[in-house]
């Protein structure tokens, strides 16, 4: 676990940007703290998924630094941080079982299997997916997959922070709401860092400590403004 | 997938391809079921055999050999293709200019006329004047593919693979292309190898799509004819005459059109039983 | 009328084919007053409907002959014993 | 969707895998051009990499002898038919197939699939006789007809699979605007499977030129095809290599200029549509 500090980040999908319009993200600077629930709020296209990427190493900033606590790992392998995301659409491996679907990062890790096999279990509990544990992944409801690529973070007991982009997106209505508490839940039992991606205001605000709320790049003024004023005004404490 | 409805005057939309197909397909078929169990001297005059075509050929020593050609021939070209035509596909480059490149070159082969496909094999692999027999000959290989039946064989294979192993990495490649970002960056995130995600990601996305290419590869490896009565014309002796170069030889050559029908119904069937296992496995794959 | 002797017809290659014919059709019939409904999962583990059930006992019953014809020769009563059986057990257990 | 500039750039020793490939892919073709721009003495008279006594003869005596040219005109007219008979057949058919189910739909279509099948050599007979008994035989309606036997199969899948991708709201909508069934087709559907179209209409292009056994049995003087006249020169002329690899690398021309229109689609297509 760590306290996650974003120092001056920008950055652009171009290889050579100039302008201001051509930067996803432009100056941000945030710190999550160790154990904290925080939301990222804004319309689709304003750079909250990049902004996960930094967090996760699948995205190289243009420029700036992140820190995981006092370390500086901007160069650092994705597989090296220690972190779990969960994406808009349930990342699950269909050939395989429930079991082994979590059981994977643990496996890649060359973790004994008999660790493995309790941390599973448990995992699975949390997650009411004991039943039909040894079935293929695949024939599973959307709810259950995604709460497999869930499971496949919460496994892992070194995690430094659990992202979430949109996980409820493809979750029918009734199902949202019991997720959404499940994961409140769970951030109460496991106290990891967690950072939540949504356009959906309701969704920031039940699950989140901390709420940021970004507004469309295209539009001025820009982030660092907005930022700014989410400390004053749309930074909801609760 | 679109849940359909149910909506019986839809076969007014496919009366008119079935029936241009079964003019096509149903009215030889039936010609040659009739041939089959009859002989023949020309000039349409035919005499009852019944079953004397089937048992001969059941029982003859060239029905069982040219069998077992053919079924090596298939079983080598696909154990080439199929894994050949993967790794050349995972190697591909995503996105950017040479995409379109690689494509449109590799694609090349599979538009060029079956004969064409023969007769440049042939004089590429001539031992005397060929850029390849020469070639080899020159650095101390043996090779003749007009007397040596190895030579021949190795030829054919590699003309095969050569024709045919683009239709792999295209079909491959689509596949691979379809996959969401998504999937590598979970795999990252749990840690997973090159070969892990290749055994758990890749691999199972691209099932569909190799199962057509091996069901394509299947049946036209099966049927070879036209580039390969250009290359070797079966020869030398009788080292490669697969099925389709025996069925021709014994129809048009000795002109013994019952047994030569027998035959090709055979075939047929075994052609279509291992197709239907292998489309059942495909459309069961698809349900799930 | 067209000539179509060089497709040379004869009576008991007609008659299968109309023998298949009426099957297709029966199966038609058989499909509107009473529908056969859903696929089913039989013993080897494949979905099936009574389509496919015909076409599994023709396709099985045509190796039946085959290979009766190449173990046994004629006559092929014994042949067209196990392909109604193989039908029958297709019907019910496939 | 994140391009990340630690793996944007494709380390070089992979792109050597494809590179060798396409060299393997060359080398014949390579051959096959040099070969027609030699003179017959030389290449009979040993091994040379390049064309030492370049010359352009070989293409000279296609572009002016008609039996050649006529051969390869005669092979578009009759792949051309091909394709707009394929492609209209089967775009109904394959909106039968994708959007409703009908007694005996899935038997149809493996049905289709079957025509692949069955060995060619010796059903090409029973064509010859078939297309002779209605007098159709040596035209190129003939061979357009003929190929059908396994190009509607191909635009049937090709075109379903396309069509499974549109949603079936596009249908429902048109209706409700008030569309009739053959307006919304030509107006609405079609352009929105135009890509799906274009693939299965260069699916048949090919199929249909590359085959050459049922066109060449299919036809003898008036419609012969460009197979038939080479197989013509191989035997009676000798060996005229030069002239038979002139007339080889005149019939790539046409699949290289129709395989760039749908360069984009060809990897879909070949998948028929369903990846």
């Amino acid at each position: 676990m760590a306290k996650i500090s974003l120092q001056d980040i920008r950055h652009s999908y171009l290889s050579n940007p100039r302008l201001d319009v051509d930067f996803a993200l432009k100056h941000i600077d945030i710190v999550f703290e160790d154990g904290g629930a925080y939301a990222l709020l804004g319309p689709s296209g304003c750079g909250k998924t990049t902004l996960l990427g930094i967090v996760s190493g699948l995205v190289s900033p243009t420029s700036g630094r992140v820190l995981f606590d006092e370390d500086d790992v901007t160069d650092m392998d994705t597989i090296h941080r220690h972190i779990a995301q969960v994406f808009q659409f349930p990342v699950i491996y269909d050939t395989m079982t429930v079991f082994d679907n979590l059981a994977f990062p643990l496996r890649n890790r060359k973790i004994p299997e008999t660790d493995v096999s309790s941390r599973v279990l448990e995992v699975a509990k949390m997650l009411d997916l004991e039943e039909g544990i040894h079935r293929r992944a695949a024939s599973l409801t959307v709810d259950g997959k995604q709460k497999i690529s869930l499971g496949r973070g919460l496994v892992r007991e070194d995690v430094n922070v659990m992202m979430f982009d949109e996980p409820l997106t493809v979750i029918d209505q009734n199902m949202k709401w019991e997720l959404r508490s499940k994961l409140k839940e769970l951030h109460q039992n496991v106290r990891t860092t967690m950072i939540y991606v949504t356009h959906d205001q309701t969704e920031a605000l039940t699950f989140a400590d901390e709420v940021l709320a970004f507004k469309p790049v295209r539009q001025l003024p820009r982030l660092a403004f907005v930022l700014n004023m989410s400390d004053s005004v749309s930074r909801v404490s609760r | 997938m679109i849940s359909k409805s149910v909506k019986q005057s839809a076969w007014f939309f496919v009366i008119p391809v079935v029936f241009l197909v079964a003019f096509n397909a149903l009215i030889p078929l039936m010609t040659v079921v009739n041939y089959a169990f009859q002989e023949t001297f020309g000039d349409n005059v035919f005499f009852w055999e019944g079953l004397t075509w089937f048992e001969q050929v059941l029982n003859s020593d060239r029905f069982h050999d040219a069998f077992l050609r053919q079924i090596m021939f298939t079983s080598i070209i696909l154990l080439i293709e199929v894994p050949l035509g993967i790794a050349i596909a995972l190697s591909m480059p995503r996105k950017g200019p040479w995409v379109s490149v690689c494509l449109v070159l590799m694609a090349l082969p599979l538009l060029i006329p079956w004969n064409v496909v023969g007769a440049m094999w042939n004089i590429f692999a001539l031992p005397d004047i060929g850029l390849l027999g020469y070639s080899l000959n020159a650095i101390g290989i043996d090779y003749n593919f007009t007397q040596q039946p190895i030579s021949a064989w190795i030829t054919t294979i590699l003309m095969d693979v050569w024709h045919w192993t683009s239709l792999v990495v295209l079909l491959a490649y689509a596949g691979l292309t379809a996959i969401p970002e998504a999937y590598y960056q979970a795999a990252k995130i749990d840690g997973a190898s090159k070969w892990a995600v290749f055994k758990w990601i890749q691999l199972p996305k691209m099932k569909r799509v190799l199962t057509i290419a091996i069901l394509l590869r299947f049946m036209d490896s099966f049927m070879i004819y036209t580039e390969l009565i250009v290359l070797t014309g079966g020869g030398p002796g009788n080292s490669t005459t697969l099925l389709s170069i025996d069925l021709v030889k014994l129809a048009l050559g000795q002109f013994d059109l019952g047994p030569a029908a027998a035959m090709s119904l055979v075939y047929f069937f075994v052609v279509l039983l291992i197709c239907w296992v292998f489309y059942t496995l495909m459309m069961k794959n698809e349900q799930q | 009328m067209l000539d179509l002797s060089w497709m040379a017809w004869t009576w008991p290659t007609a008659g299968f084919f109309i023998f298949i014919l009426l099957c297709i059709v029966s199966m038609g019939i058989w499909e509107k007053f009473s529908p056969g409904g859903g696929p089913r999962r039989g013993v080897f583990g494949i979905d099936t409907t009574r389509g496919d059930r015909l076409f599994i006992s023709l396709l099985g019953s045509i190796f039946i002959f085959l290979v009766w014809l190449w173990a046994f020769s004629t006559p092929l009563w014994g042949a067209v014993m196990l392909s109604f059986i193989w039908a029958l057990f297709v019907f019910l257990r496939v | 969707m994140n391009s990340n500039r630690r793996t944007a750039a494709i380390p070089l020793y992979r792109l050597l895998v494809p590179a060798i490939y396409i060299l393997f892919l060359m080398l014949p073709i390579y051959w096959l051009l040099s070969m027609s721009f030699k003179t017959t003495n030389e290449i009979l008279g040993g091994f040379s990499f390049f064309p030492r006594d370049f010359t352009l003869e070989n293409y000279i005596e296609i572009f002016t002898d008609p039996t050649w040219y006529r051969g390869y005109l005669n092979s578009i007219t009759y792949v051309v038919i091909n394709t707009v008979i394929s492609v209209t057949f089967a775009l109904p058919a394959a909106y039968a197939f994708s959007r409703y189910r009908f007694l005996g739909d899935k038997h149809l279509f493996f049905w289709l699939l079957t025509n692949r099948m069955a060995p060619p050599a010796v059903f090409a007979l029973p064509f010859f006789q078939l297309y002779a008994a209605i007098d159709l035989y040596d035209t190129h309606i003939a061979v357009a007809l003929a190929h059908c036997l396994f190009n509607i199969p191909l635009a049937v899948w090709i075109l379903e699979g396309f069509m499974s991708g549109i949603p079936k709201q596009l249908d429902e909508m048109a209706y409700v605007d008030g569309y009739s069934f053959p307006r919304f087709f030509v107006k609405i559907f079609m352009p929105a499977i135009a890509s799906g179209i274009g693939v299965a209409a260069f699916f048949c292009f090919m199929y249909s030129w590359v085959e050459m056994l049922l066109s060449k049995t299919l036809t003898s003087v008036a419609a012969k095809s460009i197979a038939a006249t080479m197989t013509r020169t191989a035997s009676t002329a000798g060996y005229e290599l030069g002239l038979l690899a002139a007339a080889g690398a005149l019939t790539i021309i046409p699949g290289a200029i129709v395989i760039y229109f749908v360069r984009n689609y060809i990897a879909k297509g070949f998948s028929l549509g369903r990846v």
